[in-house]
Order: structure tokens, then C-alpha cells, then sequence
């Protein structure tokens, strides 16, 4: 085992407290009133990294270093100042190809120029640590790379959401993960480029073959995992450089994202194992469309809706994947503004994975100034709807199916789910009585007696609801 | 510092994150996914490095390749955060 | 190691010890401070090698001291945690 | 700044192994079901610790030291197997006293041998680092040290818990801190003896004089600082010698005596200087015995009590300091067990500094085999005693002093508190009228008119209680 050189210490120094501000970073999201200050951390703590860089390397040549960040820069500000909030699962995974493709960039050339990051003897030998670290650094980067651009085309439309399904995949990539495990075994004996640049080659098609056969609904999983990689790959070059800031760095990303997969996978009831392996989506239409649609519903209408909801005392608003969609919120939080004007108390109750992403009926409802404590989780509203007049279901379906707490049989089962069957009067606005939403599957509540079924496109139902209430036509 | 105390600090960082992400509440797991984009950006240290050593010019040049896909991360990441954290508003009374 | 390693190790840990001990339920805390209190023996590891060493008699006695003190910690403290969680029990049904 | 010894990285990572044992450990004590493994891990921890130093170090004379390890180890066992568990704060502060000593004799140790402990170069020069790391180490211990034996004192009766108010105590305590870190930094020019022992004379007599000015009922808090202190000591300890182990304990104990000064002080709704700056205690009787013990009440017996209680559907019991002299906890445990036998619902509800030590009536309540899921926190159940019929207060005061919610003047205003003015009747279990609890503040729930007082001794009034339950004469 080799001893690196030995580190400036106020160098050192400064690369934990850039660490530490990005473990301050995340801390700040434990509450909203906490968070921009944890976001003016994480800043704090890129731009002691990056200074701290740049004035203990000789810059060779400052204008185009300085130039990188600066078009790099523009680039970022303009795409974040730009995007619409629904369209954050593509952003994340755009970006997320980004980080991944800089990875492999710095791995190979820390490759090529070994010296410069101190990390060879002077006959250019690469130390056997550091060769592990850069194989496992390259292979990772390259997976997050490709996979994320596979991602990022599903989930932005460029590309069928349908899971794409070769025959003998599974053998295929195991093959692949066994070979790229054995080069990078094999290259800590022989440094020469095929080997690295096979490495190379292989991990940007696995990371390809990976995610091609999940479907595109699985995707916010996936994203999260890639997240968690670009983690790992980050840690991995901090191994290879000794640096701090990168380490810590790299295990808060590698945990996040294992977490917030691991919570998608348990609120949707699924293995993470399954999630991978895919295929989800390609029964499910299949599964759908079944002998249940026979059964009578009650349709209703905007004006109905309005009535109902002006003449309750409470409501409770359940937002879905639909309202993203149909990017319905502004016009819900008008609505319930109405409501509350006419002396109707209004909350709204969020699943843990509304949506296809963790937090996205949150960031919505932000976005459309609904103030955060009127917002409810799960486990804070679900014995509310017993008590609740209304129940307005706003393009969600699975997350408030009871076939989740009965149905043993259900793809669903064991999820929680909200009660909304609980409710004296269920609405329910989505487009349609067949296309039920992610898992698949129908929905017994639609078929109640109390439940009311607004169908239409989830922006424009709000919209007419919003006029008939302020028309006062009730 | 040799290998077995970056290791430790791997190993400590590895609780803290654990720890600190379930502190996260859910309502904010999109900004956490934002921010942590933007802070596995630090890997642009390495990329500096590379574009910052004389020696070989393909080196220098994939450096500075990654500098520019860093720093869209970095600024991107924060700023998109920023602006959704902006949104979150208690009810004002 | 070298102290800016051993610096940061300490920082993470300080980190990982504010997260663990607000984890730790209120119902426990009696526990958390007997276990606390074994664990701090861990100053044994100071205490062994100076009364393996050789060289001055008085250092090996006051090593030896230790070990005896921080012993009776060690082996108390573990088991009467040991015996006070061992009461803690749910309903039998 | 020199750089230590390079160490066997397998003797650095058996080191780290331990003490992510130690983290386990705490972790485990989230919840009582994984509570004995987690202990089960800090044992593991602590073996790695001793028997890879033991077989790193070549032991001059192995028959001493395992001698040593078994003659603390039954002294040890037998104290743990002995002690009563209301004695818990004095058994925690005489251990707290070992490990100050401990550390003391270890630091000494060091001082005189240095090479053994590779701090000094051959010349016998301590480094600069180390100097300091020495420095602290030993005046933490030695205050760890003389500060425990005080607390033990006073908290087991040897010693009057009255604060003993020095004149000038201020001046002279600051004077004494400030010539012990001054001395400290003169170390690290001059290693003559002198320095080195008078730092820890000093230190031992700080030790004495911050804690004898603060009363008995404050000692917990004190006890807790000290387990703070304990921690950072070893911390100092863990720099001296490199040690992974010692760091990671270091700051986990220093983590949890900190957190739960805090918690303590909170929940007091006291500043922590405050506590320390001493005096509490002192003028408590005079604030107590006022006009209001004028007020009429109502008393009662056991016989009365035993009839309320088997007549209601739901009974709520409040345990406090007085449950804890008595040595109640059993006899309790046997009149709830009567009333549910009876049909009655009994819960246990617990403020967080009920008694004079974190979780001090949990323990209790455990030992008197009350199952874990019937007890509950304040947040959890105080919204339950509006509903309750009977809430039977036994031995505790303060904690449910409804003063602190409402009187700005009373010197627990604002510490949170159990409603138990809400039940329908509130039976009040203490030995006088006057004697009020650790804050000396008198309590209107004594004189409301369904409040009815069981003047007498905790354990002998449930005993009476049960007796009354049990011949069913009611
Ligand atoms: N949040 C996450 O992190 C995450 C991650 C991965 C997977 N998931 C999964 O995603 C699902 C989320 O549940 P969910 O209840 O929010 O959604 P869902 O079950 O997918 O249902 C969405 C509903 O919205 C309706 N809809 C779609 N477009 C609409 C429009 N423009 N206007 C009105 N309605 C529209 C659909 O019916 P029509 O087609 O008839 O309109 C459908 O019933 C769960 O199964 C969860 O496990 C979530
Ligand atoms: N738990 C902690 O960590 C901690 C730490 C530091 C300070 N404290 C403080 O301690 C207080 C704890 O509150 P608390 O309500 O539990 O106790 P408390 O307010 O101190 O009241 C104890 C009551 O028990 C009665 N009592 C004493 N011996 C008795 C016996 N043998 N039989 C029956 N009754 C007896 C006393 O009245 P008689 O004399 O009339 O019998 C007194 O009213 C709080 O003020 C808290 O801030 C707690």
C-alpha cells in the first residue's frame, strides 16, 4: 500500500470544510424554513472546493479554465431559469448524464497524464490503489453516462416508454458485469490502454443494455440509482486524489440516492431487485381493460363538482401524476382559494410517491403557492378522511386503491395507500374510465356509490370548476 | 494521508449521509434530488486538475471538457434548487 | 495518520455522533448513559500499552491503575445496561 | 506539524471496526426491541479494542495485566449486579469518576514514558501536537474526575445536596480555568514536570469547585456534562495515539452527554449556564411555603382512591421523583394489573425529565416488568387525559404543574407539561401539602375541586391501594 504525498494540511483543511458545508447543505432540508440556507451551504461549500483547486494548481493556461466554468455556467443558469417544474424527472436525469460523463472525462485523464494527479511513480508506473480506484471510477461514470441518457429520453418522450426487451439480456449483462469486473481485476497487472479503454467501452453498453427493457414509469427509480452511482463515482476519483470534499461528498450522493430508491420501491411495494431486472410495464396493459369496467359509475359534472365541494366543510384535495401532467395546480390552487373564501376548510394529502418522482405533488403545489402547512403527509391526514365531506382526487388512482390493503392478489398490495373511500363523497377527475394509471390496475372506488367521476383533462375540469364556483351559479 | 484513513473517512461519511438524508423531509425530495446533482459536481476538482497540468494536451483537453459539464451541474443544480426552495411558502397571515 | 486525518475522522464522528444520539428514544435514555459510559473505557487501549511497556515502573503502575479502573467500567457498565434493557418488555400476548 | 508513525493499516482498520461497533451500539438504543444487540455490538467493539492492542503491543509482564482486567472486571460485575435501580445516578456518576481517573493515569503515564506511546522523538521530546492533545487530555480527566466524586457525593446522600456557595466563586473558578489553559500553551514551550503537574492539580481542584456550588437536584445535568467530558477526554487521548477507536467514542460520548444536558436543560426550561453558574436549590424554600397552602383541598384515602379507580373506563398514571424514593414501581405494577384485570384501561404516561435522570421512570417502569407498549411519551398522550377519568399523579409534582402553560413568573413557565387538570378526577399521591417538588413551586392542582390529595408515602398508599383493589370492598 502506498503512502500518497503528503497533503498540504490547510489544503486538506479546506477540502472538509467544503464537505462539511455540503453535509450542512442537506441538513438544511430537514424543513422548508431551513432549506435555502442549506442551499446557500452547498454553494459555499462547491465554491471553497473550486478555489481552493485553482490556487494550488498552476493554471497552465487561467483563460480557458476560467472560460470552461463560465460557458458551463451560462449553460446551467439558463437551462434552471427555463425548465418547467413538471418537467424536473428529465432535467435530473439530463444532469445526472452530465456528472457521469465528466467522471469518465477526469478518469481518463488522470489515465493519460497519471503524474499531474500524483497518483503514479516518475516512470509513469499508476500505483495499484489508484488503478483499482480509476477502473471502478471510469466503469461507474460511464454507467451513470449511458444510462442516464436512456433515462432522459424515456422519461422527456424522445424515446418509447415501453420496456425494450432483447432476448437472453439477463445473460448478456451478467457477462458484461463479469468482464468489466475482470479487466479492472486484471488491469491493476498491465496499465496498457486496450485494457482501460475496453473497460471503458464495455461500461458505457452496459449501462445501455441496463436500462433499455425498464419501463419508462420505473424511470424515477432508476434515476435515483443513477444518482446514487454518480455518488460512488465521486468517491471513487476522492480515493484516487485523497481528497476530502470528494469523499464526503460522494457518500451523501450514493446514500441519497440509495434512500429515496429504496423508499420509491417500498411505497410501491416492489424489490428494487424487480425494478432492475424490468419488464414492468409491458403486461400492464394487459392487465388492464378487464370484465370491472362493466360495472356502473356515476358521472358528474364541473358544475356538480362545485356545488358539492362549496357546500362542505372540509375537503380534502388528492393530487396525482395526472394534475402534473395536465400541469393542473395553478388552477387547483385557485380553487381552493374559492373555497376557502366561502368558509370551506381545505387541505391537501400526498402520498409519498404521487407522481413519478419523491416530492413531486410537493414541489407543484409549491410552485402554485399553496403554503407547505396545508400540505399533509400520509400518515398526518389518512384518519382525517373519515371526518372529510369531500375527497377530490385529482389524477392520482393507485395511491388511493384499497385493493393495496385487501386485495392479496392486487401488483399493489401492501403499499399504503390514502383512504379516500372513507370519504362522504368521492370526486374523481381523470380523462377516462379504462387507462388506469402506473401499476395498472383498476380501481374499485370508481364503482361507489359515494364516488362522483369528473372525467376530462385535469386542467380543464379545474378551470370550469374554478368559473362555476366564482360564478356563484350554485 | 494513506489509504486506511481515507477509508475511515469514507466509512464515517457513509453514516453521516445515511443519517442525514433520512433527516430530509419528504416534501423536499425534489430539491434533494437537485441539490445532490449539483454537489456531485465536486468532481470537478479532478477536472480542473487535468486542465490545469502542462503535459498532455488530450488530458488537458478532457479536463476542461469536464470542467464545462461540471460547472452546467453545479450552476444548473443550485439554481434550479434555489428556485424551487423558493416556493415553498408557510401561509402568511 | 496524520493529524489533519485523524482532524477530519474526528469531525465526521462528531457528525455521526449528534445524528445516533438524537435517534435514541427517550425511553432509553438511562441505558444510553451506562452504555456511554462503558464505551468511554475504551481509554483501556491507552492504559494496556502503558503497562506493556517497558521503561519507567511508575508509568507501568499508573497503566496498570487504569486497567483496573476502566475495567470496572467496562464490565459494569456493559452488563448493567445489559441488565436494565433486559427489563424493557413488550406486552405478552 | 510531525507526522505520527505510520501505523499497520490492519491495526487501523481493527481499530475503525470497533468503532463503528460503538455507533452501532448507540444506534440500537432507538428502539427497545434492537436494544440488546445493539449492546451485544458495543461488547464486540470493545473486544476488537482490547485484543488488538494486546496483540500489537508486546506485554512486559501479560500474568499483571490480565490481572488487572480480571480484578476490575469482577469488581465491575458485582456493582452491576447489585445496585439498586433507583441508585442509577449515583452508580453513572461513580463510574464517570473511574474514567476521568483512568484517563488521568493514562495521560501521567504518557507524560512520563512518551516513547512507548511513540509521541516524542528519541531525544525524549514530546511533540508539539501532542503536548497539547497531553494537555487537555489530562486536565478534562482529572475535572471529569474530582467533579464525578462530588456528584456521586451529593447524589447518594454522603454529602449535603445543598449548593455550598463560595465567596468570589466566579472569579476564582475563571481565575483557575484560565491559569490551567495558560499553562496548558506554556507546555508546549517548557515539558518540566512542574508545568505537567500543576495543570493537573489545578485541574482536579476545578474539578471540585464548579461542582460544589450546584444543588443536589441539579446534579444530573452535571452528571451528564461530565459524561460529555468523559468523552472528549477520550477524544484527546485518541489524537495522542491515532486511534480510530478512541476519536469515534470520543465523540459519540460527548455527543450524548451534550445532547442530553440539552434535552434536560430544555425540558427545565433552564439555561445550561444557568445550571452550571450554580446556586439552584438554595433559594427554593423560601419560594415555597406561601399564602396559597391556605387554600382549601381535599383529602382522601386509599379505600376512596381504589373505588374512583376500578369505577372508571380509562386510568392515566403519572409517575414522578416520589415513585422513585419509594421504590413504588412494583406495587404499581400490581394495581394496574388489578385494574385491568378489573376492565379498566391503564396507560403510563411519562414526562421527559420526570424523576432526576433522563428516562428515569422508563427504567423503573421496566424493571417493575410494566411492558414497554403501554407506556407513553408526553407528545403521544397528552391529548388522552381530556378523555380519561382518572389520572393518579404519584410522586411526580412539577411535571404537571399547569403554571408553567400559563404564569410568566413561575420559574418552569414554559417547560412543556402533562395536562392532568384535564382528567375528570386527578388523585395526587405525596407525603405533605407543603415539600414541594424540584423546582419549589407550588401547584393549583392540589386545591381544584376534582383533585383529591393521598397524603402519605408512595410505596405504603399503593400498597394500600392494592390491598383495597384486591378485597373488593368497594
Ligand atoms: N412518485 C414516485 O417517486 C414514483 C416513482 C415510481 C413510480 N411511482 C408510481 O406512480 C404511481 C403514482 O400514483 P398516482 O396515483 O399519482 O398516479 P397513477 O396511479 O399513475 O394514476 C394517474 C392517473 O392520472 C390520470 N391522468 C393522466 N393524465 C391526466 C390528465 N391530463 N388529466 C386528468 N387525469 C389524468 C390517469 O387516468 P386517465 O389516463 O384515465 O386520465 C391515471 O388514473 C404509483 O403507482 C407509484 O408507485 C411513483
Ligand atoms: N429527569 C431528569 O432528567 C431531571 C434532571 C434534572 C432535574 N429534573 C427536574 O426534576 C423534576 C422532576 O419532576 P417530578 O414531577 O418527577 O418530581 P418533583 O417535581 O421533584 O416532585 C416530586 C414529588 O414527589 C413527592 N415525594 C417525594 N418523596 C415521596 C415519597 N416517598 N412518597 C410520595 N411522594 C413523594 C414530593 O412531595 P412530598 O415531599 O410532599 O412527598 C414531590 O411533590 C422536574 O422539575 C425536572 O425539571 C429532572
Amino acid at each position: 500500500m502506498h503512502e500518497l504525498a503528503p497533503i498540504n494540511p490547510w489544503v486538506a483543511l479546506a477540502y472538509l470544510v467544503a464537505g462539511i458545508c455540503f453535509i450542512l447543505a442537506l441538513r438544511g432540508l430537514s424543513s422548508p424554513a431551513s432549506s435555502r440556507r442549506g442551499n446557500r451551504f452547498g454553494m459555499a461549500g462547491m465554491a471553497i472546493a473550486v478555489v481552493t483547486t485553482l490556487l494550488t494548481h498552476e493554471l497552465a493556461n487561467p483563460v480557458e479554465v476560467l472560460g470552461a466554468i463560465a460557458v458551463g455556467g451560462v449553460i446551467g443558469l439558463v437551462m434552471a431559469r427555463r425548465i418547467a417544474m413538471t418537467a424536473m424527472p428529465q432535467l435530473v436525469a439530463a444532469f445526472h448524464s452530465l456528472v457521469g460523463l465528466a467522471a469518465v472525462a477526469v478518469a481518463a485523464a488522470a489515465y493519460l497524464n497519471p503524474l499531474a494527479f500524483g497518483i503514479a511513480d516518475p516512470s509513469g508506473q499508476i500505483f495499484t490503489v489508484s488503478r483499482i480506484e480509476m477502473g471502478l471510477g471510469i466503469a461507474i461514470g460511464a454507467i451513470t453516462f449511458s444510462g442516464s441518457v436512456i433515462a432522459f429520453l424515456k422519461l422527456n418522450g424522445n424515446m418509447s416508454g415501453a420496456p425494450i426487451i432483447l432476448p437472453l439480456r439477463h445473460l448478456i449483462n451478467l457477462g458484461t458485469l463479469a468482464a468489466i469486473l475482470g479487466l479492472i481485476a486484471y488491469f491493476t497487472l498491465d496499465q496498457s490502454p486496450w485494457v482501460f479503454w475496453t473497460v471503458t467501452a464495455l461500461s458505457f453498453a452496459i449501462g445501455f443494455l441496463l436500462i433499455i427493457p425498464i419501463g419508462g414509469a420505473d424511470m424515477p427509480v432508476v434515476v435515483s440509482m443513477l444518482n446514487s452511482y454518480s455518488g460512488w463515482a465521486a468517491a471513487a476519483m476522492g480515493f484516487t486524489l485523497g481528497n476530502t470534499a470528494m469523499i464526503i461528498t460522494g457518500a451523501l450522493v450514493g446514500a441519497s440516492g440509495a434512500i429515496l430508491s429504496y423508499i420509491m420501491c417500498r411505497a410501491m411495494n416492489r424489490s428494487f431487485v424487480s425494478v432492475i431486472a424490468g419488464g414492468f410495464g409491458a403486461e400492464t396493459s394487459a392487465a388492464a381493460g378487464g370484465a370491472k369496467e362493466q360495472r356502473p359509475w356515476k358521472p358528474g359534472s364541473a358544475d356538480d363538482a362545485a356545488f358539492l365541494m362549496s357546500q362542505a366543510d372540509t375537503v380534502i384535495i388528492v393530487p396525482g401524476y395526472g394534475m402534473a401532467v395536465a400541469q393542473a395546480q395553478h388552477a387547483l390552487r385557485e380553487m381552493g382559494d374559492l373555497l376557502k373564501a366561502e368558509g370551506v376548510t381545505v387541505k391537501y394529502a400526498i402520498h409519498p410517491v404521487a407522481g413519478r418522482m419523491p416530492g413531486h405533488m410537493n414541489v407543484l403545489l409549491a410552485e402554485a403557492s399553496v403554503p407547505y402547512d396545508e400540505v399533509f403527509e400520509l400518515e398526518d391526514i389518512n384518519n382525517e378522511f373519515a371526518q372529510c365531506d369531500v375527497a377530490f382526487v385529482i389524477g392520482a388512482n393507485d395511491v388511493t386503491n384499497p385493493a393495496a390493503k385487501t386485495d392479496k392478489t392486487s401488483p399493489i398490495y401492501g403499499m399504503p395507500v390514502l383512504d379516500v373511500e372513507k370519504a362522504k363523497t368521492v370526486l374523481f377527475v381523470k380523462r377516462s374510465m379504462g387507462g388506469v394509471g402506473y401499476a395498472g390496475v383498476d380501481n374499485d372506488v370508481f364503482y361507489m356509490d359515494q364516488t362522483m367521476m369528473l372525467l376530462g383533462d385535469a386542467k380543464k375540469m379545474t378551470d370550469d370548476i374554478v368559473k362555476a364556483l366564482g360564478s356563484g351559479g350554485h | 494521508m494513506d489509504f486506511i484513513a481515507i477509508f475511515s473517512i469514507f466509512v464515517l461519511a457513509c453514516f453521516v449521509g445515511y443519517f442525514v438524508v433520512w433527516s430530509v423531509t419528504p416534501a423536499l425530495h425534489t430539491p434533494l434530488m437537485s441539490v445532490t446533482n449539483a454537489i456531485s459536481s465536486v468532481i470537478i476538482v479532478g477536472a480542473l486538475i487535468a486542465s490545469a497540468a502542462a503535459g498532455s494536451p488530450v488530458s488537458k483537453w478532457l479536463g476542461l471538457a469536464a470542467v464545462v459539464m461540471a460547472s452546467v451541474n453545479i450552476f444548473g443544480g443550485f439554481a434550479v434548487t434555489e428556485r424551487m426552495l423558493a416556493m415553498y411558502k408557510k401561509k402568511e397571515r
